[in-house]
């Protein structure tokens, strides 16, 4: 069924009765050409793309709990394409390309919201930063915009400009950046997928990958073996786990980092605005909660949840750049696994092993290039060869040296 | 989190700085190793989802680094060393 | 003054009046009250409107667990949205408002919602809003924001004032019910040191709502008499108003303490504690959950035990003629004690004996019911009991999962519980009274003997134990109208039923997609029974299903309680320079750089801008002498017999043979080969230097060093003190720095020859006191560093200006040395930004490869040793009187402008007044091979657009003659 | 020579700071010596040895300290002691190295800190607000002396006797530390 106004007006009058089945729930088959090793986000994405732009169709995606119960179940829904560095930022400019196209493309509104993203500034040489930044973002055909002081009062008169320890001098403003209901996501893609005929199996744990003679033929799973020509793993939060069935060591530390959520209130949030002089980012979603959060807990984790001292951070942070939110209640506090890398950027590749194609390492970076990634992993897919503005998500980047570290914080991944 | 330090007994986690993998004292021989084992000591990572072996440094407390052992699925911490004695076990000296 | 609908008893004081605000109109209540009970005593039934459809809705429960009845507290920037009335202690002069209404409270013009109802059914809107396009951002998103979100924040900076702090305990007990209260008494009795919290303002729980005795006293009675005792013991800590909110690792536990005496601004409003204990009992009781019906919304339809606490609690009488219904005991139980204080209930529905409430009416209130399809009976209050949910959550938050126990139909708490964590009473799914208190009183026994306390506990308190049978019953059958399950945010039996048909048939799908349990009541009466009804829906069991995972906050949490007192200008803390003092009595200007607060420049009368200043302090001192205080940078102090061994491995460049009395500039390469921080080592004797890290830097080099000595070579002996703050440095530059000091240095020969560039002694200045002289140069001028006992740090820029009068000295702050810094060609943050090699910055030469040089081996990565990388340029604009840009992006002209022909940036500018024009820093590919070539300098994003020559970075002195003259 | 004259003045950071809050007081000790001792790998005997000849005090256990009466030694890390003592003058350093000579490394600490007495009946429920360490009596008696943070600052806490301490903590922050420690007072006073 085409979902339309037309189509909410029948059901209504009928009772709602005849909506049908967002996908199937299929068996998995013993074979396929692609078997795509989690049902999160970029995985449902991957084979979307795999499905609709590379006709790639005998497809099954395993999920070992419930269809987006990755990251994207659980992120702050922010999107954006405001990076530095030449191997990020026409990669995640692409992706806001596809966001913008998402809802007509698998015909689910996923309600993406370009409200857009203000970076604050505090200091010259951040400003300069800035300044460096947004010029690359121009460059690579991103929009950007430099606010002095006065432009971000205009924009944001609650924030803090008289008290402020770190007084506010300006920001980097992407006006194309935004949020998007993160749950609806999933789904689109999930039923896009579904309906161009990919398998979406759930409660499907893969349990080893199978490697005969350096090449990789399918994968052991909780439902039996499953074989493939090609096994694209997308599991954030359990990479180097995964990874290990085939015998990889990755440059991936996995660690917690918390999410928050207060009541719905009345829009009081224009777009996304992060804190330049400490960690906190905020924006409002469609049912007025305030969606925040800050940094990493810092320590490896997989326990999905973080600590206190961390919430107490968060919400210093929140509070030195706009006090008015000081009597909004945090209502439910939550932690996600990022898979941090060495130099704070992903990997879309293949690995040493024929047949085996690795997705992963975004770190807290991973919603919003949902999209990109799965364009870019079905490309890898179906051409084994990386896409141009992929090319430098690669493996083997700290051997030769080309690192994607936009922090300039090296090798320690809390630190990015 | 609370760590239990060896000489100070317990205390609350956010008085330390983490760093990582206690493999990062393994540090080789930067004269004699090669390219890849460099590589390899400064970017992989078993990652364990169970008991881990990690590095702490308590900033705000007596500066000495220890080794913690901690459950990354529990965050339950087994056992707590001196770094200094650690590295002495694993052979580092001058 | 009247309170029509107050009866007598309960645990309120009646010879104290207190006056409230309701909307527009003045009503009273009494000490005791919740803001709740004192609405139902004025006969205000109508409190508020639902989410989505906008119903009415009146009080349903009389705790936290409250959906309906949240108000908007406090007026002008004091107030708060969203807060349950049924957990406000009434306090006189209090102003409430009801929320989520446009128009009055009576005649919401939005409840044209409702009649919409059937076209906005679970997840509606991911179907529509789609077409055309442009219309999502300009026309539907705006119309589905507006109509979001119940109460508003005012906008305004919160006026009030917070503090955290943290308490230790051996025994924390969560909940003061009967469980609770003989847990703690248990416990502090055998002399543990206990901490005892709960939300509410009175202790005792249920027993405050209950007609129960406990040791032949009225429940609350006791309750009192317990508390009392506890309170008499110095071991134990009585936390009422204060809310257990979160379970965290390793016996930790986070809490809120309410204030509600706090005046505005003047003390905190709310304490969020962190709480270490060994042990903690969580005695949180349970929680009433409802029946899904027809229009089971309406006002007046209420908890079965909310009524009783109405009731036998607060005085109050939820209606004049009421009916119950229910599944289990506790709904004739509440018939009884309402007969029992002279109510009329007019019918009891036991879906046990196959009656059923299938339908109801009244818009604004309740006026009456249907039983069984056919009878309609007329009542103003309808009190539903689909028995109790044990408030498990806090077992939860280190994700347990709670297990189904079919005989009581409730989720206890699984065997996975938190560490050090025990569960009893309620909570436990212990359901009577005479077994609650026992479990509470063996709890807290076991906890304090466990710990090593064996004083006596006491005896069990003693009280009937009569048990409460239930037999499931979650919902109406169909096609009789909706029947809520989630009130607040209008989720119904057809939106789960809907949303399982669609596919959602996890349980985190069927939250997720009808939002169910995501209102600020976090389903605490809705989850359970709409996981039943999913199930049902499955044909699973309620077991299979599970349920969703509890996290924290148990209940919400003020922003501003956890940010603390951390807010304005106390976010961070500030650090001062020693001539802090002096140079804010001498015109100067500070800037935040980091926690320091740094002189940016020291403003002349006369001078319009900050650029006259700077522009005069680097004349000045680069014609004559200026100083500058560098206390800032990073100092430790190195000593030990194998000090030289250990630089010589830390730094990229060679160090064994630094003689005593010499300084050298070092450079430190990260593992990972690319450069990270540079500053200068002093040697004073054999075993002791004094090392200088940037000021970005000073914590990550002294962590990064006690890493080197303790973890890499653990035998060597060298050891380091961060003397950062000890030393009040200055830098003394400008050919007459040499003559300046003459004048303060105590008998030191400073000629060239007896203290040439780069050397350092120990002195004594202004006749004996004790300083460090280095010669080291940041300007490129002739230049000294000179150190003194922070102490003396006014005291002493004040002498050296004193004695620089007769050369004119004048102070110079951060600009003019940032200004001479990019004149000179010595780079900074802006290029020693993490991402640049040595080789890069030109220094590569500093990379010894006769060592094991930290970073060494990796830098000899192809990326980053390639002959055509990044090269440290210097830059001057074509046209002289232009301005250069930190930021823009270099291209060779007529290049395309992408990131393809990207060859670089600029890293600093500056106006350099020797020069009288303005230059920079950059870092360009094959820059090395670039000098006399023209490059663009492109800055779109601040619309600036120069061509600039490409030269050496050192702009001025490139043999640098003057800093050795 | 200089032939300028000219005194340098020692300015107390928090200029001699003596208030009352309540009944509770807080005091700057501008002159408290505070020097740090490294153990020499190796060279713990020598080094009590010279300890007990020069101060009659060895060396303390972690957690704890040993006061002489005229000199209190404090076990800061393990190859490191603290030396507080009176005095005043840039020189505390250099009376303590003659007496170790060779057998420690002498760093000196005072002007690295500003040190605040205090003291009063509501001392131990204003520093519940900024203190993570447990300090009932039984947990931390007179004597027992730690480093650790409060509201984002390094501090050391020695324990005087009942609701008295002795804190320090770096002196460039000194205001930040006295806004701390001072506003926990007012919250718990309401003065």
């Amino acid at each position: 069924m085409r979902y339309s106004a037309f189509q909410i007006l029948r059901e209504g009058l009928t009772g709602n009765k005849r909506w049908p089945r967002m996908w199937r729930t299929p068996d998995p088959k013993t074979e396929y050409d692609v078997v795509i090793v989690g049902g999160g986000g970029h995985g449902l994405s991957t084979a979307f793309y795999l499905a609709k732009e590379f006709g790639v169709t005998n497809v099954a995606v395993l999920e070992k709990g419930w269809l987006g119960s990755g990251n994207i179940g659980r992120n702050t829904t922010i999107i954006r394409s405001n990076y530095l560095l030449e191997g990020n930022q026409p990669f995640y400019e692409l992706s806001m390309k596809l966001w913008e196209g998402l809802e007509q493309d698998f015909n689910y509104n996923a309600m993406v919201s370009q409200r857009g993203i203000l970076n604050l500034c505090h200091s010259d040489a951040q400003r300069d930063q800035y300044i460096r930044r947004g010029n690359a973002m121009r460059l690579s055909g991103a929009d950007a915009i430099w606010l002095d002081q006065k432009g971000v009062r205009e924009m944001c008169p609650f924030l803090d400009f008289e008290n402020a320890r770190f007084p506010i001098q300006g920001g980097l403003w992407q006006p194309r950046a935004g949020t998007a209901r993160h749950d609806a996501v999933a789904w689109g893609y999930a039923r896009g997928a579904d309906q161009r005929g990919v398998d979406l199996i759930q409660n499907c744990e893969v349990t080893g990958i199978d490697v005969s003679g350096g090449t990789c033929t399918g994968v052991q799973t909780t439902r039996g073996v499953i074989r493939a020509k090609k096994v694209a793993v997308a599991v954030a939060g359990s990479s180097s786990r995964v990874m290990a069935m085939a015998g990889m060591r990755l440059p991936i530390e996995s660690h917690v980092l918390q999410a928050f959520v207060s009541e719905g209130l009345k829009p009081v949030i224009p777009g996304v605005i992060t804190f330049g002089a400490g960690h906190f980012y905020i924006s409002q979603s469609d049912k007025g909660g305030l969606v925040f959060g800050g940094d990493i807990d810092g320590y490896n984790s997989y326990a999905q949840r973080g600590n206190l001292p961390v919430v107490q951070d968060v919400c210093e942070g929140g509070m030195a750049i706009m006090p008015m939110i000081g009597r909004a209640r945090l209502l439910r506090n939550w932690g996600g696994i990022m898979d941090m890398s060495m130099d704070g950027s992903p990997f879309i590749d293949k690995t040493h092993i024929d047949g085996l194609y690795f997705n992963g390492g975004w770190c807290y970076g991973g919603f919003k290039a949902t999209p990109a990634s799965g364009f870019c992993f079905a490309h890898m897919l179906a051409t084994d060869r990386p896409h141009d503005v992929a090319q430098h998500m690669r493996l083997d980047r700290f051997m030769t040296g080309a690192v994607i570290d936009e922090r300039g914080a090296g090798a320690q991944p809390n630190l990015h | 989190m609370i760590i239990n330090h060896p000489l100070l007994g317990p205390r609350d986690a956010a008085e330390f700085v983490y760093k990582g993998d206690v493999s990062l004292i393994d540090r080789p021989d930067g004269m004699a190793a090669s390219l890849e084992e460099m590589h390899d000591f400064v970017h992989l990572r078993d990652n364990p989802a169970g008991a881990h072996r990690e590095l702490w440094y308590h900033a705000y407390g007596d500066r000495s680094w220890l080794v913690v052992t901690r459950d990354t699925t529990t965050h339950e911490i087994t056992k707590v060393e001196l770094a200094r004695d650690v590295a002495r076990g694993r052979g580092r000296s001058r | 003054m009247s309170q029509k609908m107050r009866i007598d008893g309960g645990l309120i004081d009646r010879d104290t009046t207190l006056k409230f605000r309701w909307n527009d109109r003045w009503l009273t209540g009494h000490p005791g009250d919740t803001l709740a009970s004192a609405l139902l005593a004025n006969g205000e039934k109508l409190v508020g409107r639902s989410f989505k459809y906008h119903r009415p809705r009146g009080i349903f429960s009389a705790g936290p667990e409250e959906p309906n009845a949240l108000v908007e507290l406090g007026r002008g920037a004091a107030r708060t949205p969203n807060i349950a009335a049924t957990t406000i202690e009434l306090q006189d002069r209090l102003y409430a408002k009801s929320q989520n209404h446009r128009g009055p409270l009576a005649f919401d013009l939005l409840s044209v919602n409702d009649l919409l109802a059937p076209f906005l059914g679970a997840g509606f809107y991911y179907k529509t809003f789609m077409w055309p396009k442009a219309f999502w951002e300009k026309l539907y998103e705006p119309f589905i924001r507006s109509a979001a979100g119940l109460g508003a924040l005012s906008g305004k900076a919160d006026p009030d004032i917070y503090d955290h702090g943290f308490l230790h305990a051996d025994l924390l007990v969560i909940g003061a019910g009967p469980a609770g209260l003989s847990a703690a008494l248990a416990a502090g009795r055998a002399g543990a040191r206990v901490i005892l919290a709960d939300e509410d303002f009175r202790f005792g729980g249920r027993l405050n709502s209950e007609t129960y005795e406990v040791d032949n006293a009225s429940g609350s009675d006791w309750a009192t008499e317990v508390a009392a005792e506890l309170s008499s013991m110095p071991s134990v800590r009585l936390m009422p108003r204060t809310a257990v909110f979160g379970t965290y690792d390793h016996g930790i536990y986070g809490a809120l303490e309410r204030k509600p005496d706090a005046g505005v601004g003047e003390t905190p409003r709310y304490v969020q504690w962190r709480i270490y204990t060994k042990r903690a009992i969580l005695a949180a009781g349970a929680t009433e959950r409802s029946i899904a019906f027809p229009n089971n919304d309406r006002p007046g339809v209420m908890l079965a035990g909310a009524a009783r606490a109405y009731v036998n609690r607060y005085g109050v009488a939820p209606g004049k003629r009421m009916a119950v219904f229910t599944n289990n005991d506790d709904g004739l139980r509440t018939a009884q004690d309402l007969r029992s204080r002279g109510l009329s209930i007019v019918t009891v529905v036991d879906t046990r004996a196959g009656d059923q409430v299938t339908g109801t009416s009244g818009r604004q209130g309740l006026r009456s019911i249907v039983v069984n399809d056919t009878q309609e009976v007329e009542v103003d209050c309808l009190a539903v009991s689909g028995g109790w949910s044990p408030t498990v959550h806090l077992t939860c938050h280190h994700r347990g999962r709670p297990v189904w126990r079919e005989d009581i139909a409730a989720f206890v708490p699984g065997p996975d519980l938190p560490p050090g964590m025990t569960v009893t009473g309620a909570a436990n799914g212990t359901l009577s009274l005479g077994s609650i208190l026992h479990e509470g009183h063996s709890a807290g026994m076991t906890a304090a003997a466990e710990l090593g306390f064996t004083g006596s506990a006491g005896s069990v308190p003693t009280a009937s134990d009569e048990e409460v049978k239930i037999t499931p019953f979650w919902h109406v059958g169909e096609a009789k109208g909706r029947a809520w399950v989630d009130l607040q945010n209008d989720v119904t039996v057809k939106d789960i039923k809907q949303s399982q048909q669609e596919g959602f048939e996890s349980v985190e799908h069927l939250k997720r997609y009808t939002t169910l349990g995501m209102a600020t009541d976090q389903g605490k009466t809705s989850n359970v029974p709409g996981l039943a009804i999913l199930a049902d829906a499955r044909g699973a069991t309620i077991a299979e299903t599970g349920t969703t995972i509890f996290r924290p906050p148990y209940s919400a949490v003020p922003i501003g309680a956890f940010a603390g007192r951390s807010r304005g200008k106390h976010f961070r803390p500030t650090r001062l320079t020693p001539s802090h003092e002096w140079s804010a009595a001498n015109g100067a200007d500070f800037v935040e750089v980091g926690q320091w607060m740094r002189a940016q420049w020291y403003k002349r009368p006369g001078e319009a801008g900050w650029r006259d200043s700077v522009d005069r302090e680097v004349r000045m001192t680069r014609g004559s002498v200026g100083v500058c205080d560098v206390s800032t940078l990073g100092k430790i102090d190195i000593q030990g017999r194998d000090a030289a061994e250990f630089l010589n491995r830390v730094y990229s460049n060679p160090f064994l043979k630094l003689p005593v009395g010499k300084v050298r500039y070092g450079l430190m390469l990260r593992e990972d080969g690319f450069a990270y921080d540079d500053g200068t080592t002093a040697r004073l004797s054999e075993t002791h230097y004094v090392m200088t890290t940037t000021t970005a830097n000073a914590e990550l080099v002294f962590r990064n060093l006690e890493f080197a000595r303790q973890c890499l070579w653990p035998d060597l002996d060298v050891h380091l003190i961060s003397t950062t703050d000890a030393w009040a440095q200055f830098a003394v530059a400008g050919p007459k720095s040499r003559a300046l000091l003459s004048r303060v240095v105590d008998g030191l020969d400073l000629s060239n020859d007896a203290f040439p560039f780069m050397a350092c002694a120990e002195c004594t200045v202004f006749g004996g006191t004790p300083a460090r002289l280095f010669r080291i140069s940041f300007s490129g001028e002739l230049a000294y560093e000179i150190a003194v006992s922070a102490r003396y740090g006014d005291s002493m820029m004040d002498g050296l200006i004193t004695a620089g009068q007769p050369f004119d000295a004048v102070p110079y702050g951060l600009e003019a040395l940032g200004v001479m810094r990019v004149e000179k060609g010595h780079v900074a943050g802006a290029e020693l930004n993490g991402q640049t090699t040595a080789q890069m910055l030109g220094l590569g030469s500093m990379v010894s490869k006769k060592k094991d040089v930290m970073g060494g081996k990796l830098a000899e990565r192809p990326e980053l040793a390639r002959a055509d990388g990044l090269r440290l340029v210097g830059l001057r604009p074509v046209d002289r009187t232009a301005s250069l840009r930190a930021g823009a992006h270099m291209f060779e002209p007529g290049a395309p402008e992408d990131m393809a022909h990207d060859l670089g940036w600029v890293t600093s500018v500056a106006y350099s007044p020797e020069l009288s024009h303005m230059i920079g820093l950059g870092l360009v590919k094959e820059g090395a091979a670039r000098h006399g070539s023209t490059m663009r300098a492109f800055s779109p994003i601040t619309e600036e657009d120069v061509m600039v020559e490409i030269c050496s970075p050192h702009h001025i002195d490139p043999q640098g003659d003057r800093q050795r003259g | 020579m200089a032939e300028l004259d000219f005194k340098l003045d020692a300015a107390p950071t928090l200029g001699g700071l003596d208030r009352v809050i309540g009944a509770n007081r807080l005091v700057e000790c501008a002159d408290m010596a505070l020097v740090s001792i490294a153990i020499p790998l190796g060279g713990d005997t020598e080094l009590s040895a010279a300890l007990s000849r020069a101060w009659q005090i060895g060396v303390p256990s972690p957690t704890r300290s040993n006061d002489s009466g005229s000199i209190r030694a404090i076990r800061s890390a393990p190859d490191q002691l603290l030396l507080l003592f009176p005095h005043s003058g840039p020189d505390a350093a250099e009376t303590v190295a003659t007496q170790l000579g060779d057998t420690g490394y002498v760093t000196d600490q005072t002007d690295g800190n500003v040190f605040l007495e205090i003291s009063g009946p509501q001392t131990a429920e204003a520093m519940e607000r900024i203190c993570p360490i447990d300090l009932a009596p039984e947990a931390f008696p007179p004597g027992a002396s730690a480093r650790t943070m409060m509201e984002h600052l390094g501090v050391w806490i020695l324990c005087l006797g009942p609701q008295s301490f002795l804190l320090w903590s770096p002196r460039s922050s000194a205001r930040s530390f006295l806004h701390a420690i001072e506003t926990s007072y007012h919250h718990v006073t309401g003065q």
